[in-house]
């Protein structure tokens, strides 16, 4: 069974050539429906293969798939294989699963747009390339799929190109994970110049050799490649601009699986990690520190895709943070919880959004938990989980983290907590303002998006539920995101069945901090406090006013100009640079030269010109003239 | 009395400088003719000089050969003079300087 | 003649009248030369109306083919029995010899049909013009063979003489006069300084003869005597007066432009062909005991001319002064093959003579056509468009200029490489450099015609392309070369129709075709010249 | 040496058992259809366009079975043919192939049909043909001589055309263009002219042959001095003609005002004249002078990639981007060729094959936005991909491809190369590496301002036509390829690296002699030689 893994990543691949062969010719909605059916079948396969390699022993749960020879030159060989493992293994069943329900819930979302099969195209293209990414056995075949995810990020950010500010934000989020890109290429180089290798097994089979500072240099090369993909410190302002993308993507894409890809990657180079712990707790802090710099942002967004976008870079440098400390069962696990939770929080507001016909600041909503029921009620379990309310999910899967950051640095717990403190409080601020007080939603309606124009479209608006393929996945995620928690608890090690399913890939590495019952207790306590008071004062502060600009100020509404720094002491500088270049050292200096040789030849021949002055004398003294040098010459020589 | 033949070779170099400087100075092409005339004698004077000085007659018979490319330089100059004075009369050879560059 | 000068010099030495020996069938080339010119002036006398300009051309074709002929006859003997020397040793056949008598002839065969056309157009009857060339030819010829200074001498002013009046022969042309007068004037200059330094070095070294200096020199060696060195030098102001060297070239252009455009061809092949044949033999084969004396000189000659030649010729104007000095450039080329002083060397230059004399020829057969009647349109700008008009003699004047380019699968590539290669082989690399570099220049001045020639409308030219077009963007580099351009506008070019004569077109093709042939099938020349320069 | 080839095929006469003599029907062919061209009558357009179309279809046919033929695996040169041309200079038809030169015929011979194809001039039709014929002739020549000089009149020869091309049928400023670009690589071959017969001469000298066969002129020995002399004078010519920083300024006014058939050919073919001499003279004829100034080299390729990145990232004419784009392409190519791992030469070669398919593949597609907006300028052109999609798909993964993405053909060449170049030369690999980011930057900046946006189509102006039917099959091959070589590059590179491998132990043989050659990679040799000198 374990060897229909290559059909994992095969089937998206081969949803993605029939669509964009005939996708169009398929139309709207057998186009989506196939695309849907193609990840859903991956899905089961994951299911059959991780059932599998489930019932292989622990030690011997792990298997490569080698498929072809992708290159080989002198000491270069670059297989494309798929490592069966837990860790991928699990990876790939959340994406797949997850993956599926997005493009179920996207059949119904995209049903007005024109380019509604092209959109499927991209789904497809993206699930194959993040599948590559976690199923590979080798560096550079998840480069392959950490490229891959990237390109058709920029292609789904920028789906809607004739809006400037979409095209933009696919640019921009191209060139931000470029960035981190470059790091990733010479990490690479370092590997293979050190191990001869690119093999995840044979690297880290000769880590030995490799030598301390090395092994930093990589780990932290890689670490600036996850930077980029998952948009931690200093590279995450893409991800909020990547909001201009269909909602459907910032849920699949920007918030459940690609921008995860850079906690996987540190996940995977555990036994990296492992040797060099200084690099690790730089991972930690830059972790925490987003997560805290990100949600104080979240804090003041209008915009409710906005909102969430800051949450995930938030809640991805919780997940850095957990990396950094050694505990990677408790990275993958609040990868998982943050996947249903948020994934169903981008719909839920997808639906909002929908139902506001494309409004999306949340000062203009409100009231909306009587008209739309499910997605009411879905959310708020999506608003619990991440806020950590026991017993939904993210209060497991953060307690965890808080944990072993503690184990690590109290202060490193402590800026956790007060994130997760924020946490709590500005999802209830969206909450607050889109589903209760009062409805401010009457006048909405200017703000128009070409390809999402209802066909039938009066004035004013009627905002319900949408159609079932829309809710079904979110009531799915919902209840996902209510009991995942389940799958590792901390009270018994009976209970801690992620943990032991991953024990085999990073139980070696895995930091062991060894808190008594009580401790644990006491851990639990605090964070399911620091919830509660979070959801409490966002009641409090949000229940009836709408603005409230003390708590709201420009600098985090503009994320503490992160971004305007960088166009400022960036950007601006590099073009006044290239066009210096361009103009001056390109025409002026080079060009110039070249030029300049030229003119000095005819200036040359110019002057030369007068000397024939068409004189008899002139032309005879020329000759006399060459003749007395010559005799002069040869008298010199006759002299000595 | 008799005069050593360096003398004779200084005379011949001093006419042959002679001529060539006034071909420089004059603009009239007869007399430039001339000059190249004289210049052709210091040539043969040089002959002579050195054909008593080696014994060897051919020096002497050098100067006959000489002054007949002289006679025939002489006759086609004077044709491409007649040629130019028939355009234009007394010209110089400074009047011909439409070819420069 | 030479016979009797030969009796002067023995009479005295022998103590007794002994005629010399004359063995005419070592001359036989320049007899039949001089003869034919004989008798065609002799038939043209008796008759009242003169015979047509082709009748004549066709004679002097003939007339030269038979001294080619005899010539190979000669070179047959040398293949036999190695080379020898004839008439008390003032002529001397030698393969090098025979290349010149070969080359010369040809020369007059082509250079006779370009005439053809020309006179009937300008109908100038009569056969002075083509009496004028065999003179001279048999001048060069003479010169190639002969083997005693004042042999040279003479011979250098048979070649030249006839070339004044050449150039003046249009009379019509105020030019053409004044082209002849100062070639004249110019040329007498520089044959009393050559005489003067003949009269130095017989003083040196006691005879006239080649082969007896270089015994002497061989027997006795006179470390830089003064006497001899400048009786060297004003022999070689003299030769490099003749080749046009810089800075000894400054008629070149001026005859150049003035004198018709089949003469021009001719003396720039005919003088470049005895100058070198003189040069080469007199430098290499007798005096290169002193090599280190001249070389130098040489060195420095060569490289004048190479820089002078290009850089003058880019700033030209008139098609006929372009091509003075592109020639100039090309004798720079030439030089060094003398510069290296060694049998590859000569056979460098030689090639290279080969190769350039029937592109020169062409070059200004071609210029004679598009000057048209009176000589007179000789502005690049006439060039403009030449393609569309006359699309073979544009393809064939590419041809031409490419081939002086020194592109690959042309002669023209071999000669400056085979030439290049004698100075490397030298280890003079400096002197190599500067000539691949005024090769690069040169380059330019003959694409800018091409270009002028072939600039069709572009057909993906949005915008309106403006009255400079192909120049305009030469700016600031080199577009300020061409304000001439403008005068044309857009659409350059007189459009009167170009008559070429048929006779001009067998011209033309007796040039390229061997060019582009030999060009490809490189062989033969190259053997033959070498050959000739092995043969001493 | 290789005496055993030397009939593996050859001409007529002393054919002893073999084959049709494919190269020397690759090189004639053209050549011939050119001259077929020029019989016919100026006005049979119908006529001419078929001659050429067969002859170019011809070569691409040899050149298919020449890679069949092709002995993967076999580093030395295959199908060698040699004929005596001209025996008093000791120059001789004498041609081969191996792994470093096959793939750029395969190249020549897959883009002249295609340039061939769309080209669409109408003016003097017949010229038009017969020059572009010329130029594959000058182009495969080049590739497959063996013989210096051989090579040198082939590399010449391809200046005259592409003179012609760019002048007769360029753009506005065609004449500009067309003499910087003929003079300024005459110029600098001129002085490869002179070190070519230095290197013979020099040769003679030892051996008392005179030839100009490169396999036995690289065993020529040569003082320090001398190599590094013969060396630039033949570096000169060939990174002018790549170009490399700062030899490039002729190349965005040629590229820009060539014709269509002119810029793919310069970019995609003749450019790799340039590198290629790099890899097959350079580092076979000169290994000591190469090992010393590889720092040099390495440097001008390095600010090569990023300048031109940076440069191009402020153009606002889509040809002048692409070629300063090639620029920093040529950069890496460079940087991998003198890196002497071989890992980062085979990278080169590869480079330079999907370097020309890529970047053919871009100037196609600039040209079909020409023929419909008669424009280059980026600032007047917006939102094609409305009207254009399918279009703008094949733009996308053009530039991707020259992006870098894995996945598709430019991605091998530049790792193999940057991990190669990381072994020995590790800070250039590590700036050239941020060319990525750059690259990324001004492409994608230009595909925004194109094809996204509003389309704003101006008065007097259509509706952008989509891609017809046969745009789409003369891009769809050069498609199919960047995507195949970018997922299975395997096949090249097995029958690059042997060749590469047997040319980088010839330079680390020749420069580091005491070190023992028992098949380590250059960078190890080079440290162990670092010991000893220490």
């Amino acid at each position: 069974m374990i060897h229909a893994a290559f059909l994992i990543p095969a089937l998206p691949l081969a949803g993605f050539a029939i669509l964009l062969l005939c996708g169009r010719r398929l139309g709207n909605p057998l186009a989506g429906w196939i695309a849907t059916g193609f990840v859903g079948a991956s899905f089961v396969v994951t299911i059959i293969v991780f059932a599998a390699l489930f019932a292989r022993s622990p030690d011997t749960r792990s298997f490569t798939q080698y498929l072809f020879t992708w290159f080989s030159v002198d000491r270069m060989n670059v297989g494309v294989g798929l490592l069966i493992d837990p860790l991928s293994m699990t990876m790939a069943a959340f994406v797949t699963g997850v993956s599926a329900l997005i493009h179920l819930y996207s059949i119904g979302y995209m049903e007005h747009d024109e380019r509604y099969s092209k959109f499927f195209v991209y789904m497809n293209l993206f699930v194959f390339a993040m599948l590559m990414l976690v199923l590979a056995n080798n560096f550079l075949v998840a480069f392959f799929g950490w490229e891959g995810v990237g390109v058709v990020s920029y292609f789904l950010i920028a789906f809607w190109f004739g809006r400037p500010a979409a095209a933009s934000a696919g640019k921009k989020a191209m060139i931000y994970n470029r960035i981190g890109d470059a790091g990733f290429l010479v990490a690479l180089f370092l590997i293979f110049e050190k191990t001869g290798s690119l093999t995840y097994s044979v690297v880290f089979a000769h880590l030995s050799s490799v030598g301390r500072a090395n092994l930093i240099a990589i780990a932290l090369l890689l670490f600036l490649g996850a930077c980029g993909k998952s948009a931690q410190i200093p590279l995450f302002p893409w991800l909020a601009d990547a909001m201009e993308g269909p909602t459907p993507v910032s849920a699949l894409i920007h918030a459940a699986t690609m921008v995860t890809a850079g906690v996987y990657l540190m996940c995977r180079i555990n036994p990296i990690l492992h040797l060099v712990p200084d690099a690790a707790h730089t991972i930690a802090w830059v972790g925490a520190a987003t997560a805290f710099v990100a949600a104080t942002a979240a804090c003041a967004q209008r915009d409710i895709k906005k909102v969430l976008a800051y949450s995930t870079v938030s809640q991805l440098g919780f997940m850095f943070l957990a990396a950094g400390c050694g505990a990677y069962v408790a990275a993958i696990f609040l990868m998982l919880t943050h996947a249903f939770y948020k994934a169903l929080l981008f719909l839920g507001a997808g639906s909002v959004i929908h139902a506001m016909d494309d409004e999306q600041d949340i000062k203009k909503m409100g009231a909306l938990r009587a008209l739309m029921p499910i997605t009411a009620i879905t959310c708020l379990v999506g608003w619990f989980s991440i806020a950590g309310v026991p017993p939904f999910s993210g209060f497991w899967s953060k307690g965890d983290v808080l944990m072993n950051a503690w184990s690590v640095a109290p202060a490193l717990w402590g800026i956790g907590a007060v994130t997760a403190f924020l946490t709590a409080y500005y999802m209830g601020r969206q909450y607050y303002l889109v589903f209760l007080g009062t409805p401010r939603w009457s006048s909405a309606k200017e703000h128009g998006d070409v390809a999402m124009k209802a066909v039938d479209h009066e004035s004013s608006l009627h905002p319900k539920d949408a159609r079932k393929v829309m809710t079904v996945p979110l009531v799915v995620l919902a209840v996902l995101s209510g009991l995942a928690g389940f799958l590792d608890l901390p009270f018994h090690p009976d209970f801690v069945f992620l943990e032991r399913w991953l024990s085999p890939v990073v139980g070696a590495n895995l930091a062991h901090h060894s808190f008594s019952l009580a401790a644990t207790w006491a851990f639990s306590l605090v964070d399911a406090a620091v919830a509660l008071v979070g959801v409490g004062i966002a009641a409090l502060v949000w229940k009836s006013a709408v603005d409230r600009k003390a708590i709201e100020p420009r600098f985090l509404y503009f994320a503490w100009f992160v971004d305007w720094t960088y166009d400022h002491a960036i950007a601006r500088p590099s073009k006044v640079l290239a066009s210096f270049a361009a103009t001056v050292v390109e025409m002026k200096m080079i060009d110039g030269a070249v030029n300049g040789i030229a003119a000095a030849f005819r200036n040359t021949g110019t002057k030369l010109r007068r000397v024939q002055s068409g004189y008899v004398r002139n032309y005879a003294l020329g000759v006399l003239g060459g003749a007395v040098l010559v005799i002069a010459y040869v008298v010199f020589r006759a002299r000595g | 009395m008799s005069i050593s033949g360096e003398w004779y070779l200084v005379l011949s170099a001093v006419l042959f400088t002679i001529g060539a400087v006034g071909l420089l100075v004059r603009r009239n092409v007869l007399v430039m003719f001339m000059c190249v005339e004289l210049m052709l004698n210091a040539a043969n004077l040089t002959f002579v000089t050195f054909a008593r000085e080696l014994n060897d007659i051919g020096g002497q018979v050098a100067v006959f050969f000489v002054l007949v490319v002289a006679a025939a330089e002489v006759v086609v100059g004077l044709g491409i003079l007649v040629a130019i004075f028939r355009r234009k009369v007394g010209a110089t050879a400074d009047d011909a300087h439409t070819l420069k560059g | 003649m030479t016979g009797i000068s030969v009796l002067g010099t023995r009479l005295y030495g022998a103590g007794g009248l002994v005629l010399p020996h004359v063995n005419y069938t070592t001359i036989l080339p320049e007899l039949i030369v001089l003869g034919g010119m004989l008798f065609m002036l002799g038939i043209s006398a008796m008759r009242v109306r003169s015979f047509s300009t082709q009748f004549y051309a066709v004679l002097t074709a003939s007339i030269a083919t038979a001294a080619l002929v005899s010539s190979l006859y000669l070179w047959r003997d040398i293949e036999r029995h190695g080379p020898f020397t004839a008439i008390a040793h003032s002529i001397d056949i030698d393969g090098f010899a025979v290349f010149f008598l070969v080359l010369v002839a040809v020369i007059l065969i082509v250079s006779s049909f370009v005439a053809a056309g020309y006179l009937r157009r300008e109908n100038i009857g009569g056969c002075e013009y083509y009496a004028l060339a065999l003179i001279s030819g048999s001048g060069a010829m003479l010169m190639a063979s002969a083997n005693d200074l004042i042999l040279i001498f003479l011979s250098l002013e048979i070649l030249s003489i006839p070339l004044y009046v050449m150039a003046g022969f249009d009379q019509r042309r105020e030019a053409s006069s004044e082209a002849a007068m100062k070639y004249f004037v110019l040329g007498a200059f520089s044959s009393a300084i050559f005489v003067y330094g003949i009269a130095l070095t017989y003083g040196a070294t006691g005879s006239t003869n080649l082969a007896d200096i270089a015994a002497f020199l061989a027997k006795n060696d006179i470390v830089s005597n003064g006497v001899l060195l400048g009786g060297l030098g004003l022999m070689l102001v003299g030769f490099s007066f003749k080749v046009a060297a810089v800075p000894f070239h400054m008629w070149t252009p001026d005859v150049y432009q003035g004198a018709p455009s089949p003469a021009t061809g001719f003396m720039g092949a005919m003088a470049k062909a005895g100058g070198f044949a003189a040069l080469l033999r007199v430098f290499v084969s007798s005096f290169p005991a002193l090599r280190d004396d001249w070389q130098p000189i040489v060195w420095v000659l060569a490289a004048l001319t190479l820089l002078v030649g290009a850089l003058l010729a880019l700033v030209q104007r008139d098609m006929k002064r372009m091509l003075a000095y592109s020639s100039i450039n090309h004798a720079g080329f030439i030089f060094l093959g003398l510069q290296a002083v060694t049998a590859r060397g000569v056979a460098g230059s030689l090639y290279y003579l080969f190769v350039y004399a029937l592109l020169v020829i062409a070059s200004f057969a071609i210029v004679d056509v598009i000057g048209g009647k009176g000589d007179s349109t000789h502005d690049l700008a006439s060039y403009r468009g030449l393609y569309q008009r006359q699309p073979v003699l544009a393809v064939v004047f590419a041809v031409v200029l490419l081939a002086q380019a020194g592109i690959p699968f042309t002669t023209g590539f071999f000669a400056k490489f085979y030439v290049i290669e004698a100075s490397v082989d030298a280890h003079s690399y400096a002197l190599a450099v500067i000539a691949m570099a005024s090769a690069a220049i040169a380059t330019f001045f003959y694409l800018r015609v091409v270009f002028l020639m072939f600039g069709v409308q572009s057909a993906n030219a949005a915008v309106p392309r403006h009255a400079r077009d192909e120049f305009a963007g030469l700016s600031p580099s080199v577009g300020a070369l061409d304000p001439v351009l403008t005068l044309t506008g857009a659409d350059g070019g007189t459009n009167v129709a170009l008559s070429i004569s048929n006779w001009t077109k067998l011209a033309l093709f007796l040039c390229v075709a061997p060019t582009v042939v030999f060009g490809i099938w490189a062989e033969p020349i190259v053997s033959f010249a070498q050959h000739a320069s092995l043969l001493f | 040496m290789h005496g055993d080839l030397l009939f593996s095929v050859s001409l007529g006469a002393g054919a002893t058992k073999h084959t049709f003599p494919y190269l020397t029907a690759l090189i004639l062919l053209p050549a011939g259809a050119a001259f077929v061209v020029l019989l016919l009558p100026r006005r049979s357009r119908v006529a001419i366009r078929i001659v050429a179309m067969a002859a170019s279809l011809g070569v691409l046919g040899i050149a298919a079975s020449v890679l069949t033929v092709f002995r993967a695996g076999d580093g030395g040169y295959q199908m060698v043919s040699a004929q005596p041309w001209i025996a008093p200079l000791g120059v001789s038809w004498d041609i081969g192939v191996d792994g470093i030169s096959l793939f750029l015929v395969v190249l020549s011979a897959l883009l002249f049909p295609i340039t061939l194809a769309y080209a669409s001039e109408r003016t003097n039709l017949k010229a038009f043909t017969v020059w572009v014929l010329i130029l594959e002739t000058g182009c495969l020549g080049s590739f497959l001589s063996l013989d210096l000089l051989f090579f040198f009149l082939f590399f010449e020869t391809t200046l005259v055309p592409v003179y012609f091309l760019i002048g007769g049928w360029g753009h506005e400023g065609r004449g500009y263009a067309a003499t910087k670009f003929f003079l300024y690589t005459f110029a600098a071959s001129a002085m490869m002219l002179v070190g070519i017969i230095a290197l013979v001469f020099i040769h003679q000298s030892q051996t008392g042959v005179t030839t100009f066969d490169i396999r036995a002129l690289e065993q020529t020995r040569l003082s320090g001095t001398a190599s590094v002399l013969l060396f630039l004078s033949f570096t000169v010519a060939f990174v002018v003609k790549a170009p490399v920083f700062p030899f490039h300024t002729w190349s965005p006014d040629a590229y820009r005002e060539a014709p269509l058939a002119g810029t793919v050919i310069l970019a995609s073919i003749m450019a790799k004249l340039g590198t290629y001499g790099i890899v097959r003279f350079d580092l076979g004829l000169f290994p000591h002078a190469v090992v010393m100034l590889a720092p040099l080299l390495l440097t001008l390729g390095v600010i090569g990639i990023i300048y031109g990145g940076i440069v191009a990232a402020v153009q606002h004419d889509l040809k002048r981007l692409v070629a300063y784009s090639s620029l920093a392409h040529m950069g890496f190519i460079v940087i991998g060729a003198f890196a002497l791992t071989g890992e980062s030469v085979s990278g080169a070669v590869l480079e330079m094959v999907n370097h020309g398919l890529y970047t053919a593949a871009l100037f196609i597609l600039i040209a079909m936005i020409y023929r419909r907006r008669g424009t280059f300028s980026i600032p007047r052109l917006s939102g094609l991909q409305h009207s254009a999609p399918v279009m703008a798909g094949a733009f996308t993964v053009v530039m991707l491809a020259s992006i870098g993405v894995p996945g598709l053909n430019g991605f091998v060449g530049e790792f193999l190369i940057l991990s190669g170049t990381f072994l020995t030369h590790r800070w250039w690999a590590v700036v050239a590496t941020a060319g990525v980011i750059v690259a990324a930057v001004y492409l994608l900046w230009a595909y925004q301002q194109v094809f996204h946006g509003k389309e704003a189509p101006r008065d007097n102006e259509p509706a952008f036509p989509e891609m017809k039917v046969r745009e789409g099959l003369v891009l769809a091959p050069l498609i199919v390829l960047i995507v195949v070589l970018g997922i299975y590059p395997k096949p090249v590179l097995d029958r690059i690296s042997p060749s590469v491998d047997a040319l980088v132990n010839h330079v680390v043989a020749v420069a580091h002699p005491k070190i023992p050659l028992n098949g380590r990679p250059l960078h190890v040799q080079l440290s162990v030689k670092e010991h000893v000198t220490k």
